[in-house]
């Protein structure tokens, strides 16, 4: 199946034009196409992990390529390039994949342009897996730009709402300005590889040191520009909150499970490049860190003052991603990908069951919710596991792959494991407050909720308890073959190996654990504890009196809280997220209208006004000219005459003058 | 005194070959045939004058075409070569009977409608023919002058041929006076020339101005001389600043007469230029080579510019003229610096005058034509054509983007040849000039596009879809024109070998 | 045979005259018989066209014409021709189809399918000369027509654009013909493109130079090239759907096709000293195109505005003069015909079915028309580059290639034109997606709500599928075309080659 | 040669006081005698210059032709006898800085060109050399001058003859 | 005798003459000032014919003066026509056509 892995992205390419073509005419719109096409790729990505997993020793990435185009000499090939992390990648796509288009068959039940998305999820997977399975750059790119397109037609599903094109555009032109970096960055490295856009060959002579290091960092930073933007860092997150305006599910798939992890797994890809381009062997702190370190927290902070689910997950999602990329920038290669892989199952949860809630209560925003608990169960003890996975509660997903990450800060990046250490307080923090917003209290909506069908539940499911044992394949517990880092490494044949491990460390993981139960404590103190004045206030006079000291006590607590929790919370949070609106966002809306403006200006003046202008002025002074120079023509015979002899006189002189 | 007498007894007739006049001849004998043709018609046969004298005008091509065929290389000279019979001559005599040929069967209605005089039209008409047929054999002062005048003199009068219309008076007037005078100024030219050189033959011209030393010919006075000579031709050809003339006589002059004027009378007073500048002039380039520079520039420009604002077609047409005249200048410019440039600029002279007369007077003839129906000459009258005459429409353009010089026209041939020329010679003046006329060739397309423009985009003015009524001749003119442009566009060898012909 | 492509269309046209003009069937069937007969000729070029040896001409046809001026009847295609050749062909059939029901006004079918067939003899003939007379003749050919089909059939300012392109386009080829000449007499005294290319690198450098400007002019208007476009958006806006089709499919590609053919091949050196200042006015185009589309209100404008960017990157292309970059030029060229074309042909079905093509009035396209609406955006994320599609192999080569430009060229310059030219790939995003959500997305304006608009009908997807065809193939598939037009770019840019060698 | 120079001195001061009355009497029939004038003295120049033949035809031709035509130009354009109103227009200013203009420009040169160079007098040329060149050298030019005066007289006809 | 003696009264005739064509308005006068030059080129080529001792110079003046006369037939025609048709010769008022 490895040298054969261009199969499974094919299959869901097939699906797309088939649906395309006869969806509309199939019993199930299309869906069945989908599923079934998905499915196949899926069980044969598991064949592949399988085979690669079972390979023995030192495992070979599996290279296959042919001639795709070629120009002065300089062959372009297209081929596949698949080896632990192509694998990784092609199970959670496919997988993840496969679970969201089941969930779509009831979250878009009776949605009017049903068979399209199913068509854009075949295309958009298809696109995402083509990516993975990438062997060069160019390649890479079109997998980037046509995942990028995907993107931008499901954001926009519901493009009647001008609010949800917007977005998608917003969505395309923050990320493709980002891919000007990532073009350029292929372009640079083409060249600095001598004309050759193969991506193991790039890893290895950048880890050589066959390329300066000034082409190396210039590229690299260039391409970092393009994950920045692809994986939503700081400051090209803008955008990702916005793409919330799609459907949940496209939501779960894209924009939380697979396509905005393409940054990361770009950088992961291309390790070699960003490790010796940005000397991240020397320690110390460099680009990719400190941008993931910032998302980390500026996400996290931003996630406490979202009133919409989705936008609570979203900030997340980005504060996540700002974890494997800071990873990847601390030189912590397998947690950075572990991270990855793991939390494309407790998101992609976190999405679907949103999605759920939001089918069931039509609105995505907390403020509406409330006391889904009982209402919703399944929906809830799959939130609360993926809630706590992200949380990064042991044993769940998150705990392994986040304290690993932070592990791997603590090997000479000390200021990033603090970093981490924040987020992961802040993060614990923020869902705690979305779960009880959500699960607890009242219910302050109007409709009337109900637990989703099971098309929906299932996938529910089967991801949580993903979120509880995913993590596991980090560990030992799982035999050593099968232990993430051991298939999952990156090696470079002929360079020498930089990716070291770091040995599970007790301290570090207890210290995690800690912050991480410390922000839920203090989060749930807060909202929990905060209920009951508000309770009693309601209440006769008497009582009021009767409560004089239990109110001063929580006087303290309030002072306690409002003092503290406040402080650091809700202003922090409240700055960073006006100044996201309005300076970040602002920032590139106002690019988008300045442009415009300009564009306006430009075409007004410069083009209808100086160019034409000054062609038309021509033909004007050409016609002002005829209409001066037929004054001469008076019709009397003798002023002509007079012309004639003077004329001739004239010249006369000058020519005598002049010969 | 003895030697005067002696030189009184001995005279002896000068050797004349028939052969080689034999076309003067014909023509001759025609216009007699047809003033007494015309005495003794009465009203009612008068269209057999018209006839009489297009087949007497066929009937001159005879000898031309065995002259030309008798060893066409072979150069029949008389008179100590001050009448010669050539290529050069052979193919301007062709052009000047085929002109003459396609406005006799321009006027033919239209003499005939108008009830003007008939039989002396065409007799005039003849007359200055033949004026021009000598003047393409003529090699001395006096019979150019001779020549000359014969071809304009007619013109005079036919210029007023419309006696009862006041527009037609002053046209004649206005011609004849500034004709008259322009003559004058180029016989005082003459007179210096013969005066320094002592002889009316042109190649005894030349020898004497190449003389070197303080009494050579490169002195003012000579300067002068060839200047006022070649102002008398300048007016010919309506160049700038010599062509004001051109736009009133053109506009009141009856339409047939005008493209006479404009094509015949126009030619003949290149012919005698080519004659003047490349065998009599020909060593004092340094004076004729500005001045004609000056004149091409201005009268492509100001003729351009001019046309611009023009309503009345046959005034644009005659500012076109002045312009199109301007670019059959540019040659003469560059002619002097080496003789193989002299030989290319030759070419395209000729072969411009051949195009040109092809175009312009195909143009005419739409304009006659349509002037039958709209009784207009406003270029607004044009509008919409294109759907009531689609025929006329099309032909008019044709020719229209065809002196503008649109490939795969006949005109851009003219223009290729005529850039050739210049940058043959090459010197940064020539390619300067060489620019100048290519801006000017886009002008020119701006009023050119302008009447396509009415034809095909405007609509009719007055609602009359009515279809033009095309009498016979008319469309033999139109057809002879527009096959000649259509096939110089798609093989230009044809023509531009008699250009090299004629310039060899 | 390849005389055959060229002077069937002007036959066909000649015999169309002729033809009454009532009977619309018989000269509707006529003219679509001539042109599929064209086109059919074509077919058998790429049959038989030897791609081995795509660097040589082929099927040349080289005979006596003006031996006074030593212009010779000489034409033949090469690698660089033959896609070139055919896409004209198409072009040309897929507007007979397109017009077949819905001729624009003035009614007048005969003249307009007249005047179709002698555009195509123009760029047919333009593609396959290889004489520069000769090419030059061709190349006005195409004035004629356009010109009057632009101010015959066109838009409420239809004459004023006639006029303006046709100034335009003439002033610059009055000055190309007097480089042609003066290529005559300093190259040898010939107008063999071929000869000239063996000769013309013996020309002194000034001389090519100030040449190489007159050829600039000529070829610059009609790419257009800023600031030398403004004939462009009035031309597009006025003509009738097939005429912009035409304009931007075939007629834009006859400049750019000129410096690859004649002046690059013919004065490397001059190239060289160009080439810097040409990559410059070609970036200002990219940015510049983009910032005329974003301030546009009419939809076909703001296609037409996109010609400008777009042909900026060929130009940019073509600039680098490496082979990376004239093939991405070539390619570009095809894609953008193929693209643009399509964009012409939807907005001139937008413009019959709403009767404007005004983009703030338009919306919800895809409620009323689906497929058009579909359609409208493939071709939209087409013409921004998407790769995989055809649009993307045009843009991305060219800026791959001015990363590294032919030797002795600044680096430091085509750098920065890169990063430019990059940067306009996001403007192009930016305007073409605008476009697309006031067109596409959203609802219909309350004044639409009620009136039925019919979706895409029959001669339309006839006229439609082949180009979409090409784009995805061309996109998925770029060496269809790179391996035809490979060889024949080396050929050109031997002569720089040469000169970096002997730097 | 006092006689000659005397005789032209006279002539040409005759001619010139003439031709001077003639561009700017205010008389239509006085200018015609003034013109007469002037052509006399033209043809004792040519005596003076021993070209009694062209002498005589300026006589018969000019005096007794054309002169006599002019006035009956003049009569048949009604043009009052005696004294009227200006016979010029407004721009005689600018005419006579032109007719200065030409004046000074063929005066220098023509003083530049022939100096004091002197006619070397070869004696009377018979009137026979003169018939001979015409029918000799010029015979071409002399047959289609009488075309030419045909035409002439045909279209003056043509063109005055009332109908 | 002096050459210039004569053509310098030429010149100065010439010179008359161009006076009388653009300063005259009635048509008959200025077909006098025409004359005038004429005469003018004629005393020209009768004073180089002996200068040079040729004869061409007369011959030339013969034919000047024939043309010339044939000239002054058809000015007077034309003059005659425009005063039937205007009662009036001032050749300064006739500018129906112009620019």
């Amino acid at each position: 199946m490895l040298e054969n892995a261009w199969l499974i992205p094919l299959i869901p390419a097939i699906s797309f034009v088939v649906i395309l073509a006869f969806g509309k005419r199939l019993p199930a719109k299309g869906a069945e196409v989908g599923i079934g096409a998905i499915g196949v790729s899926f069980v044969l990505a598991m064949v592949a992990v399988v085979q690669w997993v079972g390979r023995d020793e030192p495992r070979e990435a599996v290279e296959r390529h042919l001639t795709w185009w070629k120009v002065g000499g300089v062959d372009i090939g297209a081929g596949i390039h698949v080896d632990g992390l192509t694998v990784m990648m092609l199970v959670v796509v496919t997988f993840i994949s496969l679970l969201v288009q089941v969930y779509s068959t009831g979250y878009m039940e009776g949605d009017r342009r049903y068979t399209y998305f199913f068509a854009a999820l075949s295309l958009f997977t298809a696109s995402m897996l083509m990516l993975v399975v990438a062997d060069n750059t160019l390649q890479l790119l079109v997998g980037w730009e046509l995942v990028g397109v995907c993107s931008f037609m499901l954001i926009g599903h519901w493009w009647e709402e001008e609010a949800n094109s917007s977005a998608a555009i917003k969505a395309f032109l923050t990320t493709r300005t980002g891919d000007v970096g990532l073009m350029l960055g292929v372009i640079t490295l083409f060249f600095a590889a001598g004309q050759n856009f193969d991506i193991a060959n790039l890893n290895r002579m950048a880890i050589n040191g066959d390329i300066s290091h000034g082409l190396l960092l210039t590229g690299a930073a260039l391409l970092f520009l393009g994950v920045m933007g692809k994986s939503a860092q700081f400051p090209l997150h803008v955008w990702l909150p916005d793409a919330m305006a799609g459907p949940t599910p496209v939501s779960a798939l894209i924009h939380a499970a697979t396509m905005v992890v393409a940054g990361v797994y770009l950088v992961a890809r291309i390790y070699g490049v960003f490790w010796s381009g940005f000397s991240i062997g020397d320690g110390g702190i460099n680009l990719i860190a400190i941008i993931g370190g910032i998302t980390v927290i500026i996400a996290a902070a931003l996630a406490f003052v979202q009133d919409d689910i989705k936008k609570v997950l979203a900030y997340s999602t980005i504060s996540q991603l700002g974890y494997m990329v800071m990873a990847l920038g601390v030189g912590a290669w397998t947690a950075g990908v572990f991270h990855l892989f793991t939390h494309a199952f407790f998101k992609a949860l976190l999405f679907l069951g949103s999605g759920s809630l939001i089918h069931a209560v039509h609105s995505n925003n907390m403020s509406e919710m409330g006391g889904m608990r009982k209402k919703m169960p399944t929906t809830f003890w799959t939130f609360m596991v993926g809630s706590m996975a992200l949380a990064g509660i042991p044993p769940l997903a998150g705990f392994w792959s986040k304290d690993e990450i932070i592990n791997g800060a603590s090997h000479g990046f000390e200021l990033f494991m603090v970093v981490g250490l924040l987020g992961a307080f802040m993060t614990a923090a923020y869902m705690t407050r979305a779960v009880y917003l959500v699960f607890f209290g009242e219910y302050r909506g109007h409709a009337h909720p109900h637990e989703s069908p099971p098309a929906m539940a299932w996938p529910l499911k089967i991801l949580g308890v993903l979120s509880v044992v995913g993590g596991l394949v980090g560990t030992a517990i799982v035999g050593d073959t099968w232990r993430f880092a051991h298939w999952m490494r990156f090696d470079v044949p002929g360079a020498k190996e930089i990716v070291e491990e770091h040995a599970f460390n007790l301290p570090v993981a207890t210290l995690s654990v800690a912050v991480g139960l410390i922000g839920i404590g203090i989060a749930a103190g807060y909202y929990l504890r905060n209920m009951f004045p508000r309770g009693a206030a309601e209440k006769s006079g008497l009582v009021r009196l009767g409560y004089k000291v239990l109110v001063n006590k929580y006087y303290l607590d309030n002072l306690y809280i409002d003092g503290i929790v406040r402080t650091i919370q809700y202003p922090i949070a409240k700055a960073a997220y006006w100044i996201n609106q309005n300076v970040i966002d602002g920032v590139v809306n106002g690019v988008g209208i300045g442009t415009r403006k300009t564009a306006q200006v430009v075409y007004d003046v410069v083009d209808q006004k100086v160019i034409d202008g000054a062609v038309n002025g021509a033909g004007f002074t050409a016609e002002e000219g005829g209409i001066v120079l037929r004054q001469t023509q008076t019709g009397r015979v003798q002023t002509y005459a007079a012309v004639l002899f003077g004329a001739s006189a004239l010249i006369a002189v000058g020519l005598v003058l002049f010969t | 005194m003895l030697a005067a007498a002696a030189a009184a007894t001995s005279f002896k007739a000068p050797s004349l070959d028939y052969h080689a006049l034999a076309p003067e001849i014909v023509l001759t004998a025609t216009l007699l045939l047809v003033l007494v043709a015309d005495l003794f018609a009465s009203e009612d046969q008068k269209w057999l004058v018209a006839n009489l004298a297009g087949f007497g005008l066929l009937a001159t091509m005879v000898p031309i075409v065995t002259l030309a065929l008798s060893g066409g290389s072979h150069v029949r000279s008389m008179i100590g070569g001050s009448y010669v019979v050539d290529d050069f001559s052979l193919v301007l005599k062709g052009l000047f009977i085929v002109v003459g040929y396609v406005v006799c069967l321009m006027a033919h209605r239209y003499v005939e409608e108008g009830d003007y005089y008939e039989g002396e039209f065409y007799f005039l008409l003849l007359c200055s023919i033949l004026g021009m047929v000598v003047m393409a054999s003529a090699r001395d002062l006096i019979t150019i002058f001779v020549a000359l005048e014969t071809l304009s003199i007619p013109g005079y009068i036919l210029a007023g041929w419309r006696k009862r219309d006041l527009k037609s008076n002053e046209a004649s007037l206005k011609y004849y006076l500034l004709g008259v005078m322009a003559s004058a100024v180029m016989l005082y030219g003459m007179s210096l020339i013969f005066g320094f050189t002592g002889s009316t033959l042109l190649t005894d011209i030349g020898t004497a101005i190449n003389a070197p030393g303080p009494n050579g010919g490169h002195q003012a006075v000579v300067t002068v001389g060839i200047l006022f000579i070649i102002v008398g031709f300048a007016f010919k050809v309506s160049a700038v600043p010599f062509h004001a003339w051109a736009p009133d006589t053109y506009e009141g002059a009856p339409t047939p007469v005008t493209a006479f004027l404009s094509v015949a009378s126009k030619t003949g007073g290149f012919v005698a230029l080519f004659e003047l500048v490349y065998v009599g002039f020909f060593g004092r380039s340094d004076v004729w080579g500005p001045l004609f520079g000056i004149l091409a520039v201005l009268s492509m420009t100001v003729g351009n510019l001019i046309a611009l604002r023009q309503t009345n077609i046959v005034r644009m047409l005659a500012y076109s003229s002045i312009a199109q005249a301007g670019f059959i200048l540019i040659p003469f410019a560059v002619a002097g610096t080496s003789p193989r440039a002299a030989q290319s600029a030759l070419t395209a002279s000729i072969v411009y005058l051949l195009v040109y007369a092809a175009m312009n007077l195909g143009a005419f003839s739409v304009v006659i034509a349509v002037a039958r129906k709209t009784r207009s000459g406003e270029i607004s009258s044009y509008g919409g054509l294109f759907e009531y005459a689609p025929g006329l429409a099309v032909l008019m353009t044709i020719f229209m983007f065809s002196l503008a010089g649109i490939p795969p026209l006949a005109g851009a041939w003219a223009k290729i040849f005529v850039f050739r020329a210049v940058l043959d010679a090459g010197t940064g003046w020539a390619v300067a000039l060489g620019v100048v006329a290519a801006v000017n060739s886009v002008i020119g397309l701006f009023y050119y596009s302008s009447v396509a423009r009415q034809m095909w985009m405007t609509p009719v003015p007055d609602g009359d879809r009515t279809p033009v009524a095309v009498p016979a001749p008319l469309v033999a003119a139109l057809g002879i024109t527009v096959s000649v442009v259509l096939a110089i566009g798609v093989y230009p060898q044809a023509f531009a070998r008699l250009g090299e012909l004629a310039s060899g | 045979m390849l005389s055959v492509a060229i002077l069937l269309p002007i036959i066909g046209a000649v015999v169309l005259a002729a033809l009454p003009k009532g009977r619309e069937e018989i000269l509707k069937a006529w003219a679509l018989l001539v042109t599929l007969a064209t086109a059919g000729v074509g077919v058998y070029l790429l049959v038989a066209f030897d791609y081995a040896k795509s660097g040589q001409l082929q099927f040349t046809v080289n005979t006596e014409w003006i031996p006074v001026i030593n212009s010779r009847y000489h034409i033949g295609i090469d690698g660089i021709s033959l896609p070139m050749l055919i896409l004209s062909m198409v072009i040309t059939v897929l507007c007979v189809i397109y017009s077949w029901d819905h001729f624009p006004e003035p009614h007048n079918p005969k003249a307009f399918l007249i005047l179709m067939l002698l555009l195509e003899t123009g760029m047919n003939g333009t593609f396959a000369a290889e004489d520069l007379i000769l090419f030059f003749v061709f190349f006005e050919l195409v004035l004629l027509p356009m010109y009057f089909m632009i101010g015959v059939w066109g838009g409420p300012n239809r004459q004023y654009a006639a006029i303006k392109f046709f100034l335009y386009t003439l002033f610059g080829s009055a000055l190309m013909i007097l480089a042609f000449l003066a290529l005559y007499f300093k190259g040898g005294e010939t107008f063999d493109i071929p000869l000239l290319i063996a000769q013309g690198g013996t020309i002194g450098h000034s001389t090519q130079v100030l040449i190489f400007a007159g050829l600039f002019m000529g070829f610059a208007i009609k790419v257009p090239m800023f600031p030398f476009h403004t004939w462009l958006p009035d031309a597009h806006t006025e003509a009738p759907t097939v005429g912009s089709v035409i304009l931007a499919a075939v007629l834009l590609k006859l400049g750019t096709y000129g410096f690859i053919r004649i002046a690059i091949p013919i004065l490397p050196d001059a190239a060289m000293t160009w080439a810097p200042w040409i990559g410059l006015l070609a970036v200002i185009g990219i940015i510049y195109g983009a910032l005329g589309c974003l301030a546009q209100k009419d939809m076909k404008r703001l296609i037409a505005f996109s010609s400008v960017a777009h042909m900026g990157f060929v130009m940019l292309g073509i600039a680098t003069l490496t082979s990376f970059g004239i093939n991405a030029a070539v390619f570009g060229m095809v894609a953008h015909g193929l693209i643009t074309g399509m964009l012409f042909f939807i907005a001139g079905s937008v413009q019959e079915r709403f009767n404007t093509r005004e983009i703030s009035r338009l919306g919800g396209l895809l409620l009323q028309a689906p497929r058009l609406g579909w359609v409208l955006g493939f071709c939209v994320f087409a013409s921004l580059g998407l790769p995989g599609l055809a649009g993307f192999w045009g843009e991305f080569p060219a800026i791959l290639a001015s990363y590294q430009p032919a030797q002795g060229l600044q680096l430091w310059v085509f750098r920065t034109y890169m990063v430019v030219a990059s940067i306009g790939t996001v403007f192009a995003a930016g305007y073409l997606l605008w476009m697309l959500q006031r067109v596409a997305f959203g609802t219909a304006k309350t004044e639409f709500e009620k009136s039925h608009i019919h979706d895409i009908h029959i001669p339309e997807y006839i006229a439609w599928t082949p180009l979409l065809l090409g784009i995805v193939a061309l996109g998925i598939f770029p060496s269809l075309l790179f391996h035809v037009t490979d060889k024949a770019v080396t050929v050109v840019t031997s002569g720089v080659t040469q000169l970096a060698s002997a730097r | 040669m006092v006689p000659e120079n005397i005789a032209f001195g006279l002539m040409a001061a005759a001619m010139v006081g003439a031709g001077f009355r003639l561009v700017t009497t205010k008389n239509v029939v006085r200018a015609a005698l003034y013109l007469a004038v002037v052509l006399g003295g033209v043809a004792g120049i040519f005596v003076l210059l021993g070209s009694e033949f062209v002498a005589w035809v300026q006589v018969l031709v000019y005096i007794g032709a054309i002169v006599v035509l002019l006035l009956f130009g003049v009569m048949l354009t009604r043009a009052p006898i005696g004294k009227e109103g200006d016979l010029d227009n407004d721009q005689r200013w600018t005419a006579a800085l032109v007719a200065l203009f030409v004046l000074g420009a063929l005066a220098s040169v023509l003083a530049d060109a022939w100096g004091t160079q002197k006619i070397k007098f070869q004696g009377v040329q018979r009137t026979a050399a003169v018939s001979d060149s015409i029918f000799g050298t010029y015979v071409v030019p002399f047959e289609v001058a009488s075309v030419l005066l045909l035409a002439a007289l045909v279209g003056a006809v043509a063109l005055a003859r009332r109908d | 005798m002096y050459l210039n003696q004569f053509l310098m009264l030429a010149a100065v005739l010439f010179a008359m003459g161009v006076y009388g064509v653009l300063a005259r308005k009635n048509g008959v006068l200025v077909l006098m000032s025409i004359e005038l030059m004429l005469n003018a080129v004629n005393i020209n080529l009768v004073a180089f014919g002996a200068f040079n001792n040729t004869v061409a110079g007369q011959t030339f003046a013969l034919f000047v003066i024939a043309i010339a006369a044939a000239e002054v037939g058809v000015g007077l025609a034309i003059i005659l026509l425009i005063f039937r048709n205007r009662a009036s010769v001032d050749i300064d008022e006739i500018d129906a056509m112009r620019g």
